[in-house]
């Protein structure tokens, strides 16, 4: 949506399509709960910013592209305030901002617990007020337009009717998130299949740094919804099942008592990076120091100190999810977590003007790897690059559209054609098949799980290696019920899987080649960082058989890398 | 696992304009919500079942649907409630329907940009003077009303939209009061044009049924009912002003 | 009427034929007691007779039920914040009760002898 | 502002105002005038004698205030029967529906008018 309104801006008698599987404001960012980074306040700097960031990123990401992120973040957050969002306050009318994990100093602009809802509501009423852009809603990308050598839009189906359109364009942008759905317990909505991860990887662009799978430490048991880390910015703690505080025997400092004045403290405990809150939990439960359900195995997060008032003006949704979802009230209770995959630190191969290797084609917000989270991503930051960089792909691809007219059309003509014909022959093969959609999409799921989880090695990532090439296999003789075109969910769904396979396996086969523990990539036949050999960003390759991994440098400018090292 | 239920599903196909409710009788868990249900019968039993869903949290709004003959967010209620059953699942009455449980968004989204929901400015603030100053007085005045998440849970319960098909309805009407209370906000008398038009808050003979069946207790019958006061006001100011003017 | 809540916006929306109703009343007693007191007994007697009682008391139950539904249902169209706060209905429909029965005793001290 | 369906604001203070003060004052005089002195209370039948109520109502404020409850309690009443007839279906077009309702209170109120000025 950010990027749509930049592009919009740029001149206003460019056509902008806003293409979307599902309405726009069901889109996941919806879902984001605990805010938004940006230096604002006189006690912070940019450069501090930049540290954390980098420090997170354990040296992976492009020192360029987070200098310039942080840079430009503040003035994208008063973009939005501008737009409407409706920001938490300071009694003077200024912007409130809580603490969040890995950060040094409470940076984190929010709007209660519902920030990504707030964000998306006021980009997308905002984008209402363009005359020049048109959505297409409910409208599933399907295929890039490649013409002349470059990307001129997009095959999409048509819900509604069932039909296929080309939908051609000067620039295209994939906005598409993450792709979440590869795992089984995960925040992520049904929608994140990465769809447009796959779509850019099969016109040839790079998928960067897969391997690099971030798992939130506080999933709600049993169903997996989030717990935003904001919990633990206000003061929550987390317990093991004999009442203490594990995390400080995970190298992640000493605890303050809950009413000392000081807790909780910036880049420790509980505010420590997600990627050592999740490991953490792991290491835990070996010792057998985690409660055990019939949902599994849990560890409890504490915020009754906080009192009703706190929770009911600060963390209001994460009362109602508690209460409806798990039955407990934060209020009186303790809310039983654990680790749940939340987001993928890699993905579209993106430079810092948020271009890919393809003319034409841009990416930005999840889907897209710049790189500035490299092999572990900071809270928080997420949605300031969604604004950051879907600014930047708007100005960037508008820029190109103006320069570029539509060429090759006969060519782009034939490939909706073959689109065509390839959906229908799908749709035709289907019903003879006999594999179920669900089926393979749990199995690729349990694999993923096993295989390249928290901890991670050799054999069992083999293992899921070879079981997706099995599930791709397989997946050739999926079975479809639904034989109408007419809002076929069906069809979607089995579209999705497609997608979904081509995502787990790049995240997999990065996973093998990379052998050292960085981030959120944790080995255990290789426990240590490697900078000689790893210091490098994984670049995945489709090709028919295995993808092909390939390497390219990390940008380093003034902070050369150095050991992680939070709580003190 | 281990107890049954059966679901009693919509099925409409816009093709053949057939419709008719299907049995599915299933084993269910105890923590799954109504579209789990749903979910386990589109994947195992017929995937030609059509519902729309997504974040299965209660908060993206795609999930709404008639449940037993309310108007229900199906990812925030449970089976287990509503047993021994059987659960009677339709799409949301008011709307045109497109296929099973899916339903027709277009004039909502039509209303929706009717009413101006973006922040109206006589003159913008530029970025590098930093935000619009807004207290938390001033931000709770209208927060309450930014909760909408556009589930038409609130449109599908209005029987003033059941018969006034141009009725702006109360997501909307909640949507535009939010704005013009908004302190960041210049264009209340703007939007008061489209909101005290013939299809707009004068419809509402405040049933309240939307505010009962809100899943995120935004209140749109408390806000339209506040509208027509700011109408009100509106209306007689502009009386004075003009008559004023006139002198 | 498939909903409570509809059958009771239409319950809320038949006091008003009563009250109507109630105007007609009350305008031929006016008239009646401009006339003669002759002619005004006799209405009085009419309104004493036992149809005229079951539509007093009818009448009275629509207009209490108006009475209370449309008090209480006074603080969702005003949002009085104090302090950043919503003042809560109950301190808004509260003080409308109390008006409401001092209303009423007014009304008695004058009607009454 | 646009005039378009404005003068519905007019209206709707209009049931607002009535509807108050009707919820304030109809029961009280419903019971005094009918129920009471139909259930044979006697301060109730006392309160009723010719005499009084002739010099009650000769008193100017209670003429005012009477006129006041009658002509509002009309608007209100007949705002609400007009949105009665919409939700019974009645199949009449609605602008004729408010037209007659909103002509009918008007007529109420010059009769009231009328018969209170004569008094």
């Amino acid at each position: 949506m950010r990027a749509a309104i930049a592009a919009a801006e740029v001149d206003p008698d460019l056509d902008v399509a806003v293409v979307s599987k599902v309405y726009p404001m069901r889109s996941h960012t919806v879902a984001a709960e605990g805010g938004m980074a940006g230096v604002v306040k006189d006690n912070d700097s940019f450069e501090n910013h930049i540290y954390d960031t980098i420090s997170g990123s354990d040296w992976l990401a492009d020192q360029d592209a987070v200098e310039e992120f942080v840079k430009e973040a503040p003035g994208e957050l008063i973009q939005l305030e501008h737009w409407g969002c409706p920001w938490s306050r300071e009694p003077d009318g200024r912007i409130s901002v809580r603490p969040f994990g890995g950060m040094q100093i409470e940076r984190t602009w929010y709007a209660a617990d519902k920030t990504g809802f707030h964000v998306l509501h006021s980009l997308f009423q905002t984008s209402l007020k363009y005359n020049n852009i048109t959505r297409y809603d409910e409208w599933f990308a399907a295929e890039l337009l490649v013409g002349d050598g470059r990307c001129q839009g997009v095959v999409a189906i048509e819900q509604r009717t069932g039909e296929v359109h080309g939908i051609v364009g000067g620039a295209t942008i994939m906005c598409t998130g993450g792709g979440g759905q590869v795992f089984k317990f995960t925040t992520n909505a049904s929608i994140k299949t990465g769809d447009g991860m796959a779509l850019a990887y099969r016109a040839g662009v790079a998928l960067k740094d897969m391997e690099f799978v971030q798992y939130h430490p506080t999933g709600l048991l049993g169903s997996g919804i989030l717990i935003t880390e904001a919990t633990r910015g206000e003061g929550g703690v987390l317990l093991n099942k004999d009442g203490q505080r594990y995390l400080q025997d995970h190298d992640l400092g000493e605890p303050l008592d809950v009413t000392d004045p000081e807790h909780p403290q910036t880049r420790t405990m509980e505010l420590g990076p997600r990627d050592r809150l999740s490991q953490a939990f792991i290491r835990e439960e070996e010792a057998g120091n985690v409660l055990v359900g019939p949902q599994g195995s849990y560890v409890h997060l504490d915020i009754r100190h906080l009192g009703e008032e706190v929770i009911d003006t600060r963390l209001p949704f994460v009362r109602e999810l508690a209460r409806n979802y798990a039955g407990v009230d934060p209020v009186h209770e303790m809310i039983p977590v654990r680790p749940v995959v939340h987001y993928m630190m890699g993905g579209i191969d993106t430079g810092i003007d948020a271009a890919t290797s393809l003319p034409g084609l841009y990416a930005a917000g999840e889907c897209a790897c710049v790189s500035i989270n490299g092999a572990n991503r900071l809270g928080s930051n997420s949605l300031t690059e969604l604004l950051v960089f879907g600014l930047r792909a708007g100005h960037n691809a508008a820029g190109f559209a103006l320069k570029h007219e539509i060429s090759d059309k006969g060519a782009l003509e034939a490939q909706v054609v073959t689109v065509k014909k390839r959906i229908a022959s799908f749709m035709d093969k289907g019903h003879g098949g006999d594999e179920r959609i669900a089926v393979l999409k749990n199995e690729m799921a349990e694999t993923m799980e096993e295989g390249v989880g928290i901890f991670r090695q050799e054999g069992s990532m083999r293992r899921t290696c070879d079981r997706l090439g099995e599930l791709r296999a397989r997946f050739e003789n999926v079975k479809l019920d639904d034989t109408v075109l007419r809002h076929n969910t069906e069809l979607r769904a089995a579209l999705e899987l497609d997608f979904l396979l081509d995502v787990a396996q790049s995240v997999a086969f990065s996973a093998i080649a990379r052998q050292e523990s960085r981030g959120s990539h944790q080995r255990t036949d290789f426990p240590a960082r490697n900078d000689e050999r790893y210091l490098k960003h994984s670049l995945a390759y489709r090709t028919d058989g295995e993808p092909q991994i390939e390497y390219g440098d990390v940008t380093i400018t003034r902070w050369p890398p150095a050991d992680r090292v939070y709580g003190n | 696992m281990g107890s049954k239920v059966t679901f009693e599903v919509f099925r409409f196909d816009s093709e053949t304009e057939e419709s008719s409710y299907q049995d599915f009788e299933m084993e269910y868990e105890d923590e799954w919500v109504i579209l789990d249900g749903l979910n386990y019968i589109k994947g195992f039993i017929d995937g030609s079942l059509s519902h729309r869903w997504s974040c299965r949290m209660g908060v993206c709004g795609s999930c709404g649907m008639i449940v037993n003959g309310y108007p229900t967010l199906t990812c925030s209620t449970f089976i287990r409630d509503y047993l021994p059953g059987p659960i009677r699942v339709e799409p949301l009455t008011n709307f045109k329907v497109e296929r099973d449980l899916i339903v027709n968004l277009d004039d909502f989204l039509r209303k929706l940009q009717q009413i101006s929901p973006w922040i109206v400015r006589d003159e913008e603030r530029a970025i590098e003077h930093g935000e619009y100053l807004q207290t938390p007085a001033e931000l709770a005045t209208f927060k309450q009303f930014t909760l909408c998440i556009n589930c038409m849970l609130c449109y599908s319960a209005c029987p003033v939209v059941s018969h006034e098909l141009n009725f702006i309805g109360p997501a909307v009407l909640t949507l535009g009061h939010r704005y013009n209370l908004d302190s960041r906000d210049q264009g209340a008398d703007m939007r008061l044009d489209e909101m005290l038009s013939s299809d707009g808050i004068w419809s509402c003979t405040f049933v309240g049924e939307c505010s009962q069946v809100c899943p995120k207790h935004v209140d749109p019958a408390g806000a339209i009912q506040q509208s027509k006061v700011s109408g009100v006001m509106a209306y007689f100011k502009s009386f004075v002003m003009s008559s004023g003017s006139r002198e | 009427m498939r909903r409570p809540r509809y059958c009771m916006v239409f319950v809320r929306e038949v006091t008003a034929i009563f009250v109507v109703a109630y105007v007609i009343v009350l305008l031929s007693l006016v008239v009646s007691v401009g006339g003669d007191p002759e002619s005004y007994e006799a209405f009085r007697d009419f309104l004493a007779s036992p149809g005229m009682l079951v539509f007093g008391v009818i009448t009275l139950l629509f207009t209490l039920f108006h009475s209370v539904t449309f008090i209480s249902l006074i603080p969702r169209g005003m949002a009085v914040w104090r302090n950043g706060k919503r003042v809560p209905a109950s301190t808004i429909a509260g003080p409308g009760f109390v008006v409401f029965a001092a209303v009423v005793a007014v009304v008695l001290l004058v009607l009454l002898p | 502002m646009n005039i378009k369906g404005s003068h519905e604001a007019f209206w709707w203070s209009l049931f607002s105002v009535g509807g108050v003060v009707s919820a304030m004052v109809v029961p009280v005089l419903v019971f005094a005038t009918i129920v009471g002195p139909g259930l044979g209370w006697d301060v109730f039948a006392d309160a009723m004698r010719y005499d009084r109520l002739s010099r009650l109502l000769g008193n100017q404020l209670v003429k005012m205030g009477l006129f006041v409850v009658i002509a509002l309690s009309l608007f209100h009443a007949f705002h609400r029967i007009r949105h009665l007839i919409t939700d019974l279906h009645v199949p009449v077009p609605g602008m004729p529906v408010a037209a007659l309702s909103y002509l009918l209170a008007i007529v109420g109120t010059v009769v009231a008018a009328i018969v209170l000025w004569l008094m």
